[in-house]
């Protein structure tokens, strides 16, 4: 199959904006996607003529409602061939998915002294809620580190991973555009006795997602990210992991009962659903996926491969010493995310002026603090991409790369 | 749309490729502050020398470091130059102008009008069209101000 | 000013849908309220032409995005008169609102054996939160009776009060309708020493909001019965408490510097938001609300007044000792929710049977079992009224439930 | 749409109005479960005497109590029929061929096509076409499920 990219790109109507006569380079997708029609009109028809509560009103616009929620949660965890639809839960982001797993999960089987291994390259999401989890349940962290060309440095994992009880790791980095090998994470962890807690969300946008292949315990990713809308995002968990598991949040629609004195809960997920979800925005997310399935994921992937070895060769050529770009150079064990340094020139300031050509990149720490640490900077400019990119886009970063030089060159 | 060369006069390059007043003073007798801009990562510190002299309150010496942007970098710069030797209530009297400056509305509303020079701060008055950039250049500002409070 | 309600009901596009020939009557805006093309458009326009990420890029239009997304979060202090609108901190719902509070507060506030008091009307949003607190940390909850028609019995207020830490209660009953005195709820507490936590879900979308006013400590509210998308909610919380808060959710946004060993937070709101935020739904909380504000929310309260003045008496004339409709009858202490019992009829089949006319209301128990329990019953039929219900949308519900006493009428 | 006719059956109504085996049974030496329907509240509880007769269980009694609609109660009636006095095994055959009336996938495909008579349950078909009224008709036939796993 052969895919008409061009014909994607025009899916994404502000890609057709134009500010100062110029048209949007957008190129901060690992940060949030654009949306295609597919899914803005998924959305504008759904709270047009069909919007509904979800799972409490017996009328037939909410039961239909209901069954296109669910359907949603299919689409989802077909998505990323989870076993269920019913392993599926709902969350606001990914952020809230970890912390799912960390207080719920952690809460009930960690105790103080128990030890979870994260990575080096790990984003704010999945360090913070873990070092929450210290600070109350005093439980510790170990660190597998990082190769000097930016991979995870495996060599030492068995010893790393000794007594460990959770391995939580990512399936791409959101700074070095690094792909882990998951499933032999996985494997490790679980030959180790630890659980493994996968996040997926760089990788489950932009490649084919397998959690069964994988072998993984729990899968978190976000909508917002794989042109769905904001204001949702999901965990896949292993059912009996999370039947076992406490709730998180607590509210309407988790229980199945509540007196004065205590309360019972619903089944997974719905246990882990409290209060009225995301409704317009899990019909946006099944609109998304269906989206990205007419494409395949097979092709999405090998787009961006093109594409970033394109950007990789195209700024090394042409800016040599000049230009730094962070994490491995082989594609296969790469996505489209490429983090720079320039000429000395500080990112924020990178960002400003490539933004006068509608150039649009993220400049900053990528919510990886400690893997700015570990680079020694500061902050890095960043320019990720996605089916809606084409090889234009990556000429304009170059081109607009000119323009830094000429204000800042003399540094 | 405002042009970069709003936000990029020469006389920011100048400080940033130059930075006035770098480094560190031994703490104590200094006092110092630590501030952070999310946004992009940036961090300073400031060091305040404050000794009485004829019975006020003078900021007698000044230092910063960190790593930054050209406008925060520059702004800090500018920052410390601006408030060597000048008596604690004055550069209090100068944040707040400088914060009028930067459109950033400040307690007492009258503090804005009062009277000191800005001088080479003028020059950041483009970092108005760029309403991102405000928080870098008030880094360092805010964290003089943290200083001057510790 | 008199207000054009046939045009506000024009502007719900969902209302002019049709099924079997016959339009919608929509009376489950208690449970979740329809969108005018106001906010839908909003939301449409915002992801064709602007969506972006917030907070962390520095190009154009991320600081466009940036400044509509805070600019709602000023709308929305604006309309319930809060402070600043950094006392604002944006929620997935207020399920998630009120476990934030109970977690963060309560988490750092309460120690086993202190006391936290709720009514015996309460959603259990504001229920199981405190159960579970009540679990991993020991407290224990008091509660305060009902009077005979559904109001809070006040009379031993203050002896429920003595030693309270916190008094967590709703400003509108779901099931009753019944509008709760919260000022002088607030003040008792206050006398008391106890913080005031107002659930103002179903209050916030009817009535003219004050926080101020009432002298509350926190408020929470859900966009989604007010007219705005689902997927976004709100906690309003005196700074001075937020501030001093643990925070809830860890991850992105919500940290000033992450380090291996630790992390350090950043100021309110961002401290209370990890992670990407509902943005898209941000836009359309914002247009909710100057949707709402250009009609003006004292018309609002009066129309539904009106609406439920009407519904009572239509309903009791014509159905005398048939029907009993909960809660107060006085339409100052009411606002538009009619939770009855028809007949002996369980209120799935009423509702089953008024479905059939299009009629859409709420069978259950409403979130709210205890209270269920109190008023003998396992189920109510609700119907609830908005701004854009009618005394034809009344007089539908009327008709329909005539097909009930057909089928079930022998019983 | 379908009619309303095709759920509320007169042989529904009817066991709704006059519900069989309606009661509770001594626990011990009967076995009981309780099931909630979340979605309306309703709450039923099954009662079982289970006893061998030739080497086989069998149930020798049943009855049923709590509250519900018309489909639950009336559901909840005819499985209380259908299943009095029958072998344990038959019984669970017959949850089996109800839920596939109800169109719910049962774990061993070919198990829905055993011969087992419905009789008066054939009349809940009809609730089929009401998704939603599903998890009331097949309220009492999970509870009575995990009274036989008790
Ligand atoms: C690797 C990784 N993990 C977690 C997150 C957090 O996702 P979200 O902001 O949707 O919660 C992100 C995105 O910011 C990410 O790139
Ligand atoms: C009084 C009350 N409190 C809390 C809630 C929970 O709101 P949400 O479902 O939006 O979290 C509701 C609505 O269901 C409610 O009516």
């Amino acid at each position: 199959m052969t895919v008409d990219w061009a014909a994607v790109r025009a899916d994404f109507p502000i890609l057709q904006r134009e500010i100062d006569g110029r048209p949007l380079v957008y190129l901060d997708s690992g940060n949030t996607s654009q949306k295609p029609t597919q899914v803005i009109e998924a959305m504008n028809e759904f709270q047009r003529t069909s919007y509904a509560p979800i799972n409490r009103s017996a009328y037939r616009i909410a039961a239909e409602a209901t069954e296109r929620f669910e359907g949603a949660r299919s689409a989802v965890a077909r998505f990323i061939n989870a076993p269920s639809a019913d392993e599926i839960v709902f969350t606001k982001n990914a952020t809230e998915a970890l912390n799912l797993i960390a207080t719920s999960w952690g809460g009930a089987n960690l105790r103080a002294g128990d030890t979870v291994l994260l990575t080096h390259m790990e984003h704010h999401a999945n360090i913070v809620p873990w070092h929450m989890l210290a600070q109350s349940a005093g439980i510790e962290l170990r660190w597998v580190p990082l190769t000097a060309d930016g991979q995870l440095d495996v060599g030492d994992l068995d010893r790393l991973l000794d007594g460990v009880k959770a391995f939580s790791f990512t399936a791409m980095s959101n700074v070095l555009g690094t792909i882990t090998p998951v499933a032999m994470l996985c494997d490790a962890a679980r030959r180790a006795g630890a659980i493994s807690i996968v996040d997926a969300c760089q990788f489950v946008p932009h490649n084919v997602t397998d959690v069964q292949a994988w072998g993984a315990d729990f899968a978190v990713f976000s909508s917002h990210k794989m042109c769905g809308p904001s204001g949702i995002g999901a965990v896949w968990g292993r059912m009996e992991l999370l039947d076992a598991m406490p709730p998180y949040i607590g509210g309407g629609n988790m229980i199945a009962d509540v007196r004065l004195d205590g309360f019972t809960c619903a089944p997974v997920p719905a246990k882990f659903e409290a209060g009225t979800p995301p409704i317009t925005e899990a019909i946006g997310f099944g609109a998304a996926v269906e989206y990205l399935e007419s494409i395949g994921m097979h092709e999405v992937r090998r787009h961006e491969m093109e594409l970033t070895r394109y950007a990789l060769d195209t700024l090394n050529e042409r800016y040599g010493d000049d230009i730094t770009i962070h994490g491995p150079d082989n594609i296969e064990v790469r996505g489209g995310v490429m983090s720079f340094a320039f000429r000395d020139i500080h990112p924020h300031d990178i960002s400003q002026v490539l933004d006068e050509r509608n150039v649009c990149v993220r400049a900053g720490h990528h919510c990886a603090k400690p893997l700015m640490r570990l680079l020694g900077v500061n902050a890095t400019a960043r320019a990720s991409v996605y089916l809606y990119n084409d090889r234009s886009d990556i000429d304009e970063l170059a081109d607009a790369l000119d323009g830094a030089s000429d204000i800042f060159g003399v540094l | 749309m405002p042009g970069l060369e709003d936000l990029y006069r020469e006389i920011i390059l100048d400080h940033y490729r130059t930075p006035r007043n770098r480094g560190e003073l031994p703490v104590p007798p200094a006092r110092h502050a630590e501030g952070h801009n999310p946004l992009c990562g940036d961090e300073i510190t400031v060091f305040l020398d404050v000794q009485q002299v004829d019975g006020v309150d003078v900021v007698s010496d000044v230092k910063v470091s960190g790593q930054g942007c050209s406008i925060s970098q520059s702004s800090a710069s500018m920052m410390s130059q601006a408030v060597k030797g000048k008596p604690v209530a004055e550069v209090r009297a100068l944040v707040r102008k400088f914060k009028g400056l930067m459109s950033i509305e400040v307690d007492d509303a009258g503090a804005a009008d009062v009277d000191v020079p800005l001088g080479d701060l003028e020059a950041l008055q483009g970092v108005v069209k760029f309403p991102v950039r405000i928080k870098c250049a008030t880094l360092a500002w805010n964290t003089l101000t943290q200083a001057l409070d510790s």
